[in-house]
Parts: C-alpha cells; structure tokens; sequence
C-alpha cells in the first residue's frame, strides 16, 4: 500500500463507552476521528447505569469526566444523529457516507438553558429512565449529556407534526431553535473502521409465563437500574411499580433471555447479568436500610471477573438468598406484587410471593444493528455477534473493519474498554505512514509575562439570557465588582460564552491591560476550558482565571428569592476575584519522551504488544524471565474456537525474530529502576541498561499445584496444563483412558484464594468436547460448582452435554473424593439431583487448577505500581482504566492482571499498546499546569506526602527532601493538605487562594 | 529623708488613702497564679514571693490595640487608620519587687527616652504609682544584687516598703513624686535607717556571694560576640521564648493588622527573638538562622547591648524568672559566667 | 432565633459534589441560599486548617462534601481525607463545638436530589444551632469613640 | 528499687564506650540542674563530659527533640522518649544507622506543679537517691516525698515505661503502668457542647502562645511551623482566645498518630496548661479507630500516611 493512499482517519461507529475509549486512544495517538452516534449524545448504556460493579463507583460519575474529553478533543469530529449510509473503498482508504439527521436546534447558539423544555407541551416516554417517565419532544438526552444541547423529536413535536405551537423558539433566550432543518448527506475519508454500536436490552414482553407484558410489578433489570439512580424516575426510590410501596421482598431472575434456546433464539450466556443482578440487590438492601430480602434464581452463579467472586460473597454476607433454579412461573397478584414457582435443582417444589420480580435480561444485537452488519459486510454468528477469532480479537471478518464493546459478544465494562484500546492499536496498525497527518493542533500566541505586575482583575458577569438575569440582578453585582480590590474593568455580557463575546473578551483584555479574568457565569466543569482557550488567544497565560458559578449554583436554585440570590452572586464574584488576585501564571514544561516500551514478560501478552507498538513504528525490549518466549500458551493445545496454540505460537515468535523493532532479553530479569513516564532507565540483571518511555507489565501467573485429589501421588491425576500436554505429545495414558473426570474450582473460589479462574471451565468442557469427539465411548464426567461458560462459550457447554458429558455439581462442603483403588483411581462424589453419592473410577482425572499470580511484589515496587491481595497487579480503575496503572507510563497485559482466556489476553495486549503509543506518540509530553510543588525550605523530609500520592508523583532527593514529578502529578492535592508544614502547594489552588475565597465567603 | 511608718493596726487605712483617686493593684493568688489584680485596700496580701509574670505586662500588655477605624460606609472617616490606644487609668501599684521595679526602668528607656516616647506605654506609665516591697527572704533563682540591684532597691520606685517587726511597714521614697505621695498621706515618720539597713544586708547575703559579672562590661563586643561557646550555650535551648516572655526588662513587639466585618486594628503583640519569625525578611532570608544566633542575641542583649545604652544598666536585674521558667535549665547566670571567661582579654 | 440566617462555607470536590451541584442547578432543584461554595479538586485537598479559619471568621457552620468512596478521581483522595475528617470530627465535638456545625457528606455528580435534600438538612440544622458565638475569633473592639 | 547512681553510671559507662567505639560522636543525656526540682539536657562528646550524665526523677524533657538532622547520635531515652525517637526514624528525620538508643526504664518522672502543691515553701535543695522517692529541703525543714504521689500524670498511666526498641537498657526492665483509660475524656460526651467548649476555653485561657510546648514536642520538628506561616497568615498573633484555640487543636491534629504521651509539652508550659488534653482526644480516637500505637515497630506506617476501604465514618452521610 502507497502512503500516499493511506488516510490518517477513523471513524469509530458508536459513543458508547467502548466507541468514547477507542476514539480518545486514536486521536491522542496522532489520528483524527470520526465519532458518529445516531441518538443525541454519546455515553450509550453506560449513562443509564446507576453503580457499576464490583466496585460500586457511580457510573455517571466515572464516564462523566470522559464524555467531557471527548466532547472536548479537538481531533474528535463527534456526529451525533448520524446514520451511517455506506463505507467504500479498502484498508487505509475508506469513503465514508452518512446522513446527519435534523436536531432543529442550532447547536452553536444553544447554551442548555431549559427554558424550552420547561414550555414544551409534548409529553413523551423517556427512553432514558426506560419510558418509567416522561421527557418533553424538546429535550436534551440526559442532564450531564455530552454535546450539552437539546434536540427535538420530529416524531413527536407538535409544531414538526402539526404545524401547531412553537412556543420552544419564542422562549429560547438564544435564538437557537430552528423548525427548517434539514437531513445532510456528507461524505468523508478514513483509513479504517470501528464499529461498537453495542446492545440493547432483551425485551422480555414474550415471555408469557414471567408476566413482564402485563404484570406492573414485573420489571426488567435496566428498568430497575433506573429505579436506582439518582436521576431516575423515583430519584433513587427503589419502589413496586404497582402501588409505590416500597417492596420488603424482592426477586432477580437470571438468564432471561439468555442461555436460551427455547423461549429465545439466545443460546449465548450474556456475561454480565449475575454482576449486575447481584449490584442491584445490594443497592436496593443498601437503600432499603436493609428493610429488604432479595432472592436470585439463578443456573449458575457467573463471577468469574476481577474481584466478583468477592462481590459474590459480600452478597450471600449481606444476606442475599441465591436458589439455583430456573424459575418456571411469574403470577401476579392481585392487589400487588406476584407469586413465583419453582423447583430446585433437589426436585423441591416452591411458591413463594414478592413484591417485586426483575428479569435480568440479556444483552442482544438489535436489528438495526444487524442491518448496519450486513450493510457493511461484516460477518456475524449466529446471535448476531461480529464474529472474531481468538488470535485476532478485535479484527472483523472485512479488513479495515474492527471491534469493541457487545457488538462481537456479551462482556462488561473493562472488558469492552479494553476491547477499545485494542480496537484503536489493531485500527491504526496499518495507518502508522498517516500519523498526525490529519489531526489539527491549535496554536496560541506566546503569553505575554505579567510577572511583577499588580493584579488588574477582569470580570464579565453573565445574564445567560435570561437564566442569570431574570433573577440576579447583574448590575448590581457588576457595581459591586467595580469596588473589589484590584479589578479594573465590570461588565455585563449576554452570554458570555458567545463568540461574539469571546472576541470581546479578547479584545478587551488587551484594551484594559488585564491580567486576571473572573467570569461570574455559569459552570467552571463545563465551561472553564473555553474561557481558558480565549485568555490563550489573548495571550494570557490560561491559569489566570476563576469563575463564580451564579446559574447553576445560584439563579436556577434560588429563583425565588432573587435577593439572596443577587447578594450569594455578589459573595462569589468577590470569592472568585479574592482567588484570581492571588493567582499567578503556571507554566507548562515539555519534557523528553523515549520512543521505547519496555515489555516485562515474553508471554502471548508480551510479545502481542510489542508486536503492536511495531506496528505503530516503536521500539520494544521483551524481558523474559524464561531462556524461551511463550510462556504458558507454549503448553497449551488448543483454542476453545479450535485454533492450534503452538503454531500460532511458532507465527508469534517468527514475526518478534523478524521484527527490527523488537529486541528480546532472554534468562533476564529487572534489575534497578530509575525515571519516571517519558524517561525510564532500568538496568537488567544481564546487566543490559534500557532507557524507554513506557513499561508494560505481562509477567503472567501460573498453574496452581493442587494439594488435594491425590495430586502428586497418582500418576493418573493431572492438571488441565497437563492433559494439554498429554494430548500434545499423543500420551497413552490419554489414549487408553476410557472414562475422564474433571474436576472444576481446584484452588480457585476457596478461602484464602477467593477467585474464579475464569478460563478453567471453558478449558474443560472444550476438552470434554474433543475427547468425545474423539471418543465418542469415553465415559466424561465434570465435576463442577457452577459452569462459567460465558458469552458464546455456552454453546461449548450445550454441545458437550449434547455429546453426552455429565455434569455433576458439587459443593465446597462436600468436595469429590478421591481414593487410589489398586492402580485406579476411585471418585466419590455427591450428586445433588439425585441425592445420592456416585462412584466414579476413572482413568484419568484432569484437575482445573486455579491459576495463581506470580506475586511481584519487588517489581510492583520497583515500579511503583500496587498489588491486589491475590497478588494480581492492580490497574489504575477497575472499570474505566483496565489496562493503564495510576503510575503514568505503566502499562498492564495478560494474566498478570487476572486470569483470562487467550482472546482477552490478545486484546488486552493490543489495548495496552494502544494506551502506550498515547505517551509514546508524543516526542514531547507537556507537564506541569495544576500540579503540585514543594517549598524545600519547609520540607522536613518526613515522607506523608509521599506517602498519601495517589500516583506516586513524589519521592525524596538525595537531600531527603520531597520533590514533585510534574509529569506524575495529578493536581489532587493530597500532598498540600497533608503536609504539616505546608511544604507542598497545589498551583491553582493555593492556601493562600482558598484562605481569601474562605474570608470573602464570610 | 525621712522614712515613714505606717502601722499595721492602719494598714487598710493606709491602702485606703494610698489608692484615693487611683486603682490598687497589688499581688494575689499564690504559686503560678500570683498576678497583680485589683485588690480592695483591706485585701492586700505581704506573703508572697513574686508575681509569676513580670509586671511589665502592667504598660506593656501582650496584645496591645494601637490604632483602628471602622468600616461604616456611611461615614467620611471609613477605612481610615485613627489612634485607639486604650485609655490609661490612674493607677497605684503595691507589691513590686525591686528587681522587677529595675527591670521596668530599664524598659521605661526603651518606650521613653531623648529620641522617641511610646505614647502608649507613656500613657500607662505616667499615671501609675510604683510602690515596692523589699525581699527580706530571696527565692532560690534570686540574683538581683549580683546584677547591682538589691532586694530592697530603690531604682523605678516611688516608694519602698520593707515589713518591721510587729507587722507594721516602713516606707521611703523613691522618687519625689514618692516623697510628696508619703508627704500627703500624713504617716508618722521615723528613721528607720539603721533597719532597712540591717535587713538590705542580710537579704543580699541570702542570695549568697555574687558573682562578678564586670568583665563583661569591659570586654570587647565582637569578642564576645563571637565566642565559640555559644554553639553549646545554645544546644539544649529549645527557642520556645518562655524567657523573654517572663524576662521584665524583654520589650520586643511585632505590629499586626487585623479586621473583620466592621472594622480593623492594628495592634502590636509580644514577639521573641527566639522565634524563628522574630527576623526572617520578607526575601526569606533570615539574618538569625539558627537557635545559636537568637540564643546569642538574647544574652548579649540583655547584658551587653542594653548597657552599652543605658549607661552601663543591664538588661537583666535577676528576677530569676528565666531561669525558674526556662524548661532546659539555660541559666543566665551561668551564661554570663562563660561570657567573662570568654571575655578574658579586655578592651585593646 | 426564626429570622437567623446561618453562614455556611461549604468545601466541594470539583468531580462529584460539585457536579452534583451543577446538576441541581439544571434540575432547578431549590435550596436554601445559605451557604458559599469553595471548590477544591478533591476532598483530599482539604487541609483541616481551611474548616478552622471558616469558624474563626464567623461562619456560623461548615459543609465537606465529596465524592463516595471508592469514586475518587484521583483514586484515593477521600480515603485520605475520610481519615483526617475522623480526627478533625471527634476533636471538634469533642472540645464542644456542636456537631450540627460541621457536616460532612458524600454526593455522587448524579445525585442531584441528594444534593439539594443535604443542602436543606445542613441549613435547618446550623439553623437550630444558633449563631456561632464561642467558636470563632472575637469582634474587634475598635474602641474608636474613646479615643482621647 | 534501682540507685540513680547506678543507673547513671551504666550510662555513663556505656556513653563512655559508644564514644570510644566510634559508634556516637555524640551522648544526648541529662545533667544535674542549676536550681532544684530539675535537669538539663546535656551534650557528651568527650569521657570526661560524659562524668556530667545523671539520671534523676526530673529527667522529664524528651530528648528525642534533639535527634533530627544529627548523625552518630546515642540518646539517652525514656520509654516515651525511645518511642519517639523511633518515630523519627520512621519519619525519615534521622537514619535507623546514625542512632543508638541507650534505654532507661522508668518509674515515671515528677510533676514540680504537684511537688508545689505539697510544698508550698520555697525549696532550696532536693536530695535524690533512688528512683521512688526523694527529699526537699528549705529554710528550717526537710520532708521526704514519695514519687508516686507526685508523678506527671501521663508518666501514671504509661504502658511502656521500658523502652522496647532500645539498643541497650541501663536499668532492669521495668512493668508498665495501667493505661490510660481516658475516662475524663469519655465523660466529656455528658456534657453539653457548650460547657464543653466553655471547659477547653477555660484550659487555655492562661495560654501565652510562647509554643515552649510544640518546641519541646519530639513531633514538632517542622522547619517552619504553620503558626509562624505568613502567606498565608492561618493565625492571629494576639491573644485572641479561637487564634488560641485553634493552634492547640491543629497543633493536636498534627501530633495524632504520632504522639507517645511523653508529657514533654505539659512539663515545659510555664503557665501549667494541661495541653495534653487535646492530644488525648485523638490519641483515643487512634486507637479505637485504627488500633495503632506509635513507636513500638521500626516500620510501622502512621495512621495519616495510609488508609483503609473500610475506615469507619458513619458520621459521614
């Protein structure tokens, strides 16, 4: 392929979070990005989301700050309303066509006042809150939204419809409403393809025997998840929809629409459904002060992620009843609530009333997705999941075409973020020639230097139209200004964030000679960057401003008492003019940043992302610890797709000779550490000093050596690395077996390693496959707790019960027994259907031993990055930074994280070379801004800032003194308020700044 | 002149007309409470040591309000600084100690003097009355006679009085104004000579041999500046300023403004230049840098620099509250030991 | 003491209270207009000085709200403020400062009815309290009519 | 009973052949005192000033505050004072290396407040021989005290008088002292707040804010301290009570964690504030909430340098 026919563009289908992710990671590695979302805003399911499991972090929150960056990105080009029409041409140069449907407000004059859903007289369902409530045909998405601007609905407004009303543009304060807009077709290039255009829930209305159609207080999960929320309909109120009583007994049903052939063409398990069913329980007890029994019917328990099975165990602690079985009926009743039948899996009969049941749906593709598959060209399953294969899991079936998110199969959040990283890598793996071809860069005058000067304060107090100034009164606060120390120049403006009053703004602070810029207006959260980017135009260093929040902290809550609300205006300009005074410009460094990755560990992960940063045109150095590359995948048979390991192997470890980017360490191991992101240095124990700017970490875990099932003193009881091995070297003793047992969990979910080892049950029932496939006479039995066979790897588990595999569930107090009979084995193990205890005598056993992690304590440390308790490396944030650490420049692959089939360690090496080119695509990385800084002359070297760093950004010099890493720091300020002396100071948010913001408050 | 009795049987008749027109204050409480209060004339107590603060505290309080204005919009003088000093109270003082009574003398030339007159202090200090009580019975810190005071001094007093046998007190003048004070009072007058003599010298010979301290009026500045025995003297200080709070003659001040809603004040509050702060400049350079240049400052300043100024009056009249007080056992007269050793080689 | 209307200084973290705040300001959710808002990135910003210096200049209560933990942007701030606030907490109650002066909380940015639910608590109960009388510096005397 | 003397030849003898060794160029002790009822910290570099250490039972100044920046140090140390001097290890002001610790197990030092209150009369000598009681002589009397009437009273309730952590002790081990119970402190709850804060303003009100207590605090080695902070100014420099007030509480807040109740604070104040009162508030709440104990592990982590997912704080909502 000629360069010159490559494109240094993207487009990315989809503003799910997965879509937000894999744009962010394209477009700050050197690509410009097309984001094309066909509702309003981006942030897809996400945002509906209450908590997110397993940690319960406020969903909003976490994505918020993401949806701004990418609102934000100057080489994200978001497309909102936009269908996609047609994508021509090949790999690295593709014409896009798509059709910008009508919003009929014009989003340059919009400034998501409201006023105009406050008069629009439509009412119509919320699809936000699941149509529990209403919006209006004007409306923006959701509160926090990102573009922040409203939109109508064309089906349902009065005025498009009928020609009737109108009262939304004789409202809008800002001319923003315009009924003549029209569809545009536009066409553009990009040099390949993302698709992520997600899920939707699985509408149980079918399901006549769960009543969902016609039983009110029969809901689906999402529904209740919106229940949930803070911004829900109830505001929080976990209610029975029935009667708005609060319930006292509620019930989760598992697997609807899942695992199902029968009622549902969905024969997938959906991967994330006990999650979010046991979150939910856990919530609504929370909310109910307890007042609340929750009960999960449930097949299996499915925690097979980081940190579930805990959460599994935190429910059952909470008192959170889990029965395995698939409830056969929903009655409701008749005043409220509704009665459930089951059996359990002992044959026991129940009928049991709650006031509440919630259908845990599955996750499906929608038809318009399916469409948009087929439009494209892209090959699905036959759940309609984009199909991939295990060595390339991102990559679609049409070249150029990639990946993310529940378009290729159920997953969660990590996972789909993950997914997006590595969607960006494989995505720009053949566009490297076009980098920073396309992508725009904004350039400000030189600052002029206001060192010395005094303070002459600016400050433009805003009417917002009329949500300020109908109930501040704005020239009373500007006379007021006009008195405060230091400030030269008051004004009124219309909307401050305006163009014409950023050019205004420009111009008047080179008339007034202004130094300090306050604006009195709205949010600095959403409008801060745009005042800063204009004092930049202007030629003022961007730190010196402030902004008093008088609409949404003051005229929008105190509407009624405009009084108040013109004294609290006045209060906050003073506040925010006392902290601008003290302001001073912070500088932004550059510094150095080595093109180079250091890859710890030689495994599958490793030299996956080695082999991606090549792609990107990066150097790598693969540290193995082993004297061969591999690491465990060199043991292993067979995908559970099929696909032969070792010669995938042999490719991997051929394309890593080939590669000249890529140099390998052999028998080494990391010796000392020094530098930070940009500028590591760390010296091998071969003595091999590498300087690099990032460091990934894939040092992989291992094969548990199990204590029990006569591991180790019988020759016919191995572990499922073993039978690989066996079956690998065509062994006799695989050969001549007659009948198989496997057992399941060994080491894994048990006190002290309380952890699903995620891969262990798709290993097994694929082996049980194959060796019935091979021998349709052996006699398979798997000895099980709960089977895990997430995602499509259900239809694994229905094809070897198909074959005829048995499967015997056990529980952790009744263990399977193994005896050595003769030169046999003999097995006892309890059937809990039947009830009874069966005899097993086996000829070979396969024990699914856990894999434990290595437990780098020393490296983590050399690094500075943490450890959980199981030893697993821990990354910065569980659902939105899988593969990053806290530390910047460290980078997580593989199964040194968590266990994970090899698909996901693929991805997750692409995905971390993808979150490496971001630093390494930079020649110079910008430092510095708000970030924290000691005064040494107060330091007593005591540590506790260094200590309390959430990022490791200071250590003490060789004078035991603190020092603050520009490029390590956050800006948090932990550090300055921790310090007793106050030796560390956070620029921007001085004591000195607050302790004035503080006294003008008063 | 004559000294004057007045009898114990008269003694609240004495306070009475000592006080007419004026507050009383003498000390009350005992141990660490002892502090000069207002006292009813028949309330006056004989039995204590010494007030634990100095009574400099008296014209020289540790937070004192010298200027202010208000911030009443409505008014032509807003946010603008006027002269507020409290307003002084004629006042009479009994029960000083005589070391205490030098001491203020000593700070009286610092606030009033050729060049400049504090108006606050002066204020205070011209309407009070300083009538002492003679120490018959030295405590274990006392010292005043090796730094040239005695225990029945005279120096910063209008009137002394020394308790007779049989509880009466006898009194002489310390001043003029003193002597026409005891003049008006209409007491029978005495020679007492011959007894305050008598006890003078047996006080002074309880505080037993003093030591001479004159090398270091004579030594030369710079040599005892640079002593090396500073490093040591200074070692164990803990700079905490307990010393120069107690100290009767320490003076030292730092200005501050304050304001809140209606108004502001400036003020000036007891500083010591055993902090740190006392001396760092506004460039973060700080002159005395560690504890050995304040330690160092403080001793000279007591027992060089303030002589050199006052015609060769010490800074320190042997209190002994420092030493009481100081919580590392610095003891000045151990300090002033090693600067005449140091001192050795007179003036050239 | 109906007519008292309290001064709160409220401390917000800029993720979560903050941007809860802002969401109740789009919801139009009404509350009391009591109290001044100092933004800080994180709740671990908060030295225990700034709730200090709030109370000696008159503030008649103070409010700490950040995000819940476990959502901190920047990891582990409130973790580490949630332990100065246990100490600064107990010492303050203990030396008799009432405890409805010094409130803290955790808000998410959705929380929006939280918000203005808490902001209506923290009012009504510095409200009860009083004015702050005792906990904070004297007025000035200024003494200016007597001047001679 | 152990004879001063006695101990005060062990640690001269061992401060003699720390010197000799090259182990410490310097032996941080006490020296016998200028006026009754008291010590001095003193300064051994040579065997012959080494002559010059005593031990006595107003040994009270901790003298873990000289420790910071210094190199090749031995100390002479209490239980309290060793502890405190761990903790400076732990917090970097001096190298683990660079220290010796010659511990002296104590039976508690005397409150001179205390020894006031029983003599009033002026005290002109004190005769000490043993560490349980001593003898004050005046003007015409000589009374014996017995020291456990008269101890500080943080030294009443120390739990570790023999300091663990010692590089060697000086005396026979001694068992440590019921605990404080902070049964003054829990009371506090039955009061109303007012009368709680009217009690604290009330405890400082003689407060000279002459800082002798952060200047004898081991804790307080802070370079420049935040009273004496000027940009900005977080306190009032007049005797404004809340100015007061609040350097107690933050001083407190800023010893939490930290403080190992050696009582040099209280021992120092020339004007007998009970400043401890302030440090135990959290010393209570350290140890109910985060079962720590400072001093007693050379790698223990602070309780404000860490946390904990769970740290309990209902009073959060």
């Amino acid at each position: 392929m000629a360069s010159s026919k490559i494109v240094g563009a993207v487009l990315v289908a989809g503003g799910g979070v997965a879509g937000m992710q894999a744009a962010l990671d394209l477009a700050n590695a050197g690509y410009y990005v097309y984001l094309v979302e066909k509702s309003l805003a981006i942030g897809g399911r996400m945002s509906q989301l209450d908590k997110t499991f397993p940690t319960n972090d406020c969903s909003m929150c976490i994505i918020s700050p993401k949806l701004v960056e990418v609102g934000r990105h100057i080489n994200i080009e978001l497309l909102t309303l936009t269908d996609i029409l047609s994508v021509t041409g090949s790999e690295g140069d593709f014409t896009v066509a798509v059709r910008k449907n009508p919003r009929f407000i014009d989003m340059s004059k919009c400034i998501a006042c409201g006023e105009c859903t406050k008069k629009c007289p439509r009412k119509v369902g919320n699809e936000y809150n699941e149509l529990l409530d209403n919006r209006k045909a004007i409306y923006v998405q959701y509160a926090q939204a990102v573009p922040l601007k409203y939109g109508i609905d064309p089906k349902e407004c009065l005025k498009l419809t009928k020609g009737k009303c109108g009262s939304c543009q004789k409202v809008c304060p800002a001319d923003a409403v315009n009924y003549d807009d029209k569809p545009q077709d536009v066409t553009f290039k990009v040099g390949s393809v993302i698709l992520a255009p997600g899920f939707a829930p699985f509408k149980p209305s079918d399901f006549e025997t769960y009543r969902y159609s016609d039983a009110k207080d029969v809901i689906t999960a999402l529904e209740f998840e919106r229940y949930l929320g803070a911004t829900g309909p109830t505001m929080g109120q976990v209610v029975r929809p029935s009667d708005g009583h609060h319930p006292t007994k509620m019930a989760f049903l598992q697997c609807v629409g899942s695992r199902d052939v029968n009622r549902a063409d969905n024969g997938y398990c959906s991967s994330v459904c006990c999650m979010y069913a046991i979150k939910e329980a856990l919530i609504a007890k929370e909310h109910a002060g307890g007042k609340l029994d929750v009960t999960i019917f449930f097949m299996d328990v499915r925690t097979f992620g980081k940190d579930f099975e805990r959460y599994y165990e935190k429910a059952k602690a909470a008192g959170i009843k889990f029965v395995r079985s698939r409830v056969h009926t929903v009655k409701p009743e008749p005043k409220a609530g509704v009665k459930i039948s089951y059996v359990t899996d002992g044959g026991a009969v129940g009928e049991e009333f709650f006031d509440l049941a919630v259908l845990s749906h599955g996750l499906v593709i929608t038809p318009e997705t399916k469409a948009l598959s087929e439009s494209l060209g892209v090959k699905c399953d036959g759940y309609n999941f984009a199909q991939t294969t295990t060595f390339a899991p991102v990559a679609l079936s049409r070249p150029g075409f990639y990946a993310c998110g529940v378009y290729t199969g159920p997953k969660d959040i990590p996972t789909s973020v993950m997914e997006a990283s590595a969607a960006a890598a494989a995505a720009s793996s053949k566009l490297a020639p076009a980098r920073s071809t396309l992508t725009k860069v904004i350039n400000f005058p030189a600052p002029v230097d206001v060192t010395g000067e005094p303070p002459r304060v600016g400050i433009f107090v805003c009417r917002c139209g009329i949500n300020i100034a109908s109930v501040i009164d704005v020239e009373k606060v500007v006379e007021f200004a006009k008195t405060l120390p230091f400030v030269e120049y008051a004004a009124v403006t219309m909307f401050a964030c305006s163009q014409d009053s950023q050019e205004k703004l420009v111009s008047l602070i080179k008339e007034h000679r202004l130094n300090r810029i306050v604006v009195s207006a709205c949010s600095p959260r959403t409008h801060e960057p745009l005042f800063q980017e204009t004092l930049a135009a202007a030629g003022l260093n961007k730190y010196l401003y402030e902004m008093a929040n008088i609409r949404n902290h003051d005229s929008w809550v105190h509407a009624n008492n405009p009084a108040e609300a013109t004294r609290k205006a006045m209060d906050m300009t003073e506040m925010a003019v006392a902290k601008a005074a003290l302001l001073v410009p912070l500088k932004e460094n550059v510094i150095d940043v080595d093109p180079t990755a250091l890859v710890i560990g030689g495994g599958v992960a490793g030299l996956n992302v080695a082999l991606t940063l090549s792609d990107q045109g990066f150097k790598s150095v693969v540290v193995e610890k082993a004297d061969k590359l591999g690491g465990n995948a060199n043991r292993i048979k067979t995908t559970a797709k099929g696909e032969d390991v070792g010669k995938y192997l042999e490719a991997l470890k051929a394309k890593i000779e080939a590669d000249p980017n890529v140099s390998v360490a052999l028998g080494a191991e990391v010796g000392q550490v020094e530098g930070y992101v940009g500028n590591f240095v760390t010296t091998l124990t071969t003595g091999e000093t590498v300087k690099h700017g990032v460091t990934v970490i894939a040092t992989g875990a291992k094969e548990h050596k199990p204590e029990d099932y006569l591991y180790g003193r019988h020759p016919n009881v191995v572990t499922q690395l073993e039978l690989d091995e066996l079956l690998k070297a065509g062994d006799r003793k695989v050969e001549a077996a007659k009948t198989f047992v496997f057992v399941q969990c060994v080491g894994s979910r048990e006190p002290g390693r309380l952890y699903c080892s995620k891969v262990c049950c798709t290993h097994t029932v694929h082996a049980a496959v194959e060796l019935k496939k091979s021998k349709p006479d052996a006699r398979i039995f798997v000895l099980y707790r709960d089977i895990r066979t997430y995602g499509q790897k259900e239809d694994l588990y229905k094809e070897a019960r198909g074959l005829g595999v048995i499967f015997i569930r056990y529980d952790l107090d009744s263990k399977p027994q193994f005896a050595a009979a003769g030169d046999g084995l003999s097995v006892k193990v309890h059937d809990p259907v039947s009830g009874r205890h069966l005899l097993i005598n086996p000829d070979l056993a396969v024990l699914a031993a856990a894999i434990v992690s290595c437990r780098e304590t020393e490296l983590g440390m050399k690094f500075k990055v943490p450890l959980d308790e199981d030893g697993w490396f821990f990354e910065a944030h569980q659902k939105l930074r899988p593969v990053d650490f806290a530390t910047d420049g460290m980078f997580l692959a593989g199964i040194a994280h968590y266990p994970k089939p090899m698909d996901e360690v693929v991805a997750q090496a692409q995905a971390a070379a993808a979150r490496a080119v971001t630093v390494l695509t930079q020649p110079r990385m910008t430092v510095g801004g708000i970030v924290a800084e000691i005064n040494q002359s107060k330091c007593s070297g005591c540590g506790v800032c260094v200590a309390v760093c959430p990022f490791s950004a200071i250590s003490l010099d060789d004078k035991g003194k603190s020092v603050v890493n520009e490029a390590m720091c956050k800006g948090c300020g932990n550090c300055a308020s921790s310090c007793r002396s106050d030796a560390p100071s956070l620029r921007g948010f001085t004591n000195a700044g607050l302790f004035a913001q503080i006294a003008s408050a008063l | 002149m004559p000294e004057y009795i007045a009898k114990k049987s008269a003694l609240t008749d004495f306070f009475k007309a000592l006080s007419a027109g004026r507050r009383l204050l003498t000390p009350q409480g005992a141990g660490d409470q002892c502090r000069l209060a207002e006292t009813a004339p028949d309330q006056v107590k004989l039995d204590y040591v010494n007030t634990h603060m100095s009574p400099k505290t008296l014209f020289f309080p540790q937070t004192e309000k010298l200027m202010a204005f208000h911030k009443d919009a409505s008014k032509p003088d807003a946010n603008i600084y006027s002269c507020a000093g409290d307003k002084a109270v004629p006042t009479v003082v009994f029960g000083l100690r005589p070391c205490d009574a030098r001491g203020l003398s000593v700070a009286n030339k610092v606030f009033q003097n050729d060049r400049f007159t504090d108006p606050y202090w002066k204020g205070k200090f011209d309407q009070t009355v300083s009538v002492g009580l003679a120490c018959a019975a030295p405590a274990p810190q006392c010292f005043c006679a090796a730094m040239g005071g005695s225990p029945y001094g005279l120096t910063g007093l209008d009137i002394l009085a020394f308790r007779l046998e049989g509880g009466d007190l006898g009194l002489k003048a310390g001043s003029e104004a003193g002597e026409a004070l005891l003049k008006d009072l209409k007491l029978e007058s005495a020679d007492l000579a011959a007894v305050f003599n008598s006890q003078q010298a047996a006080a002074i010979q309880a505080q037993g041999v003093a030591p001479d301290y004159r090398p270091i009026d004579e030594a030369n500045l710079m040599a005892l500046f640079q002593d090396p025995h500073w490093l040591s003297t200074a070692e164990n200080c803990l700079n905490c300023g307990v010393c120069t709070f107690f100290c009767p003659t320490c003076h030292c001040f730092d200005i501050q403004d304050e304001q809140d809603e209606k108004g502001g004040v400036r003020m000036r509050n007891w500083d010591t230049c055993m902090s740190w702060l006392f001396t760092v400049h506004g460039t973060g350079h700080n002159p005395r840098p560690s504890k050995t240049e304040r330690v160092r400052q403080r001793f000279m300043h007591k027992l060089k620099y303030i002589p050199l100024k006052q015609d060769g009056v010490r800074g320190c009249t042997g209190c002994g509250r420092c030493v009481a007080m100081c919580p590392v056992n610095i003891d000045i007269r151990a300090v002033a030991l090693k600067m005449c050793q140091s001192s050795a080689p007179s003036q050239a | 003491m109906s007519d008292f209307e309290p001064k709160i200084v409220a401390f917000f973290c800029n993720w979560c209270t903050y941007g809860a705040a802002d969401l109740a300001g789009v919801s139009r959710l009404e509350y009391p207009p009591n109290f001044r808002v100092v933004r800080l990135p994180c709740t671990g910003r908060l030295n225990p000085k700034f709730i200090m210096e709030a109370f000696k200049r008159g503030a008649d209560g103070v409010w700490v709200s950040g995000c819940h933990p476990g959502d901190c942007h920047y990891i582990a701030g409130n973790y580490h403020a949630r332990r100065k606030f246990i100490l600064l907490h107990q010492l303050l109650e203990s030396i008799g400062v009432e405890p409805d002066r010094l409130r803290f909380s955790w808000i998410s940015s959705a929380e929006a009815n939280k918000f203005q639910a808490i902001a209506r608590d923290v009012v009504e109960h510095v409200k009860a309290c009083g004015p702050n009388l005792a906990f904070r510096k004297e007025e000035l005397k200024l003494g200016l009519a007597e001047v001679a | 009973m152990p004879a001063l003397e006695d101990v005060a030849k062990k640690i001269r003898e061992s401060a003699k052949r720390l010197l000799a060794e090259g182990r410490a160029e310097v032996v941080v002790g006490y020296r016998r005192g200028t006026i009754p009822l008291t010590t001095a910290p003193f300064f051994a570099r040579t065997a012959e000033e080494c002559d010059q250490l005593v031990w006595s039972n107003f040994a009270r100044i901790n003298l873990a505050n000289y420790l910071p920046g210094r190199k090749k140090v031995a100390l002479v140390a209490k239980g309290c004072d060793a502890r405190s001097a761990v903790g400076q290890v732990v917090e970097n002001q001096i190298p683990r290396d660079e220290l010796y610790v010659i511990g002296v197990p104590c039976t508690g030092m005397v409150d001179n407040a205390l020894v006031a209150a029983k003599e009033p009369r002026p005290i002109r000598e004190v005769v000490e021989t043993t560490d349980d009681s001593f003898t004050l002589k005046g003007e015409g009397y000589s009374v014996e005290v017995r020291k456990e009437e008269v101890l500080r009273r943080n030294c009443r309730t120390c739990a570790h008088r023999t300091p663990k952590l010692a590089d060697e002790l000086a005396a026979p081990e001694v068992p440590g002292a019921t605990p404080d119970d902070f049964a003054d402190i829990k009371a506090l709850a039955s009061k109303t707040p007012a009368e709680r804060l009217a009690h604290f303003k009330d405890l400082i009100k003689d407060c000279l804010r002459c800082y002798a207590c952060r200047n004898a605090c081991p804790l307080c080695y802070c370079p420049i301290c935040f009273v004496d902070e000027t940009r900005p100014q977080w306190l009032g420099k007049s005797n404004d009570p809340m100015d007061t007030l609040t350097f107690h509480l933050l001083r407190g807040l800023h010893c939490s964690g930290r403080c190992t109740s050696c009582g040099a604070c209280e021992t120092v104040c020339p004007v007998n504030i009970k400043v401890r009162e302030f440090n135990r508030i959290l010393e209570l709440t350290v140890q109910k909430e985060w079962q720590y104990e400072p001093g007693l592990s050379w790698d223990q982590k602070p309780p404000l340098t860490m946390f904990q997912t769970d740290d309990a704080a209902e009073f959060i909502k």
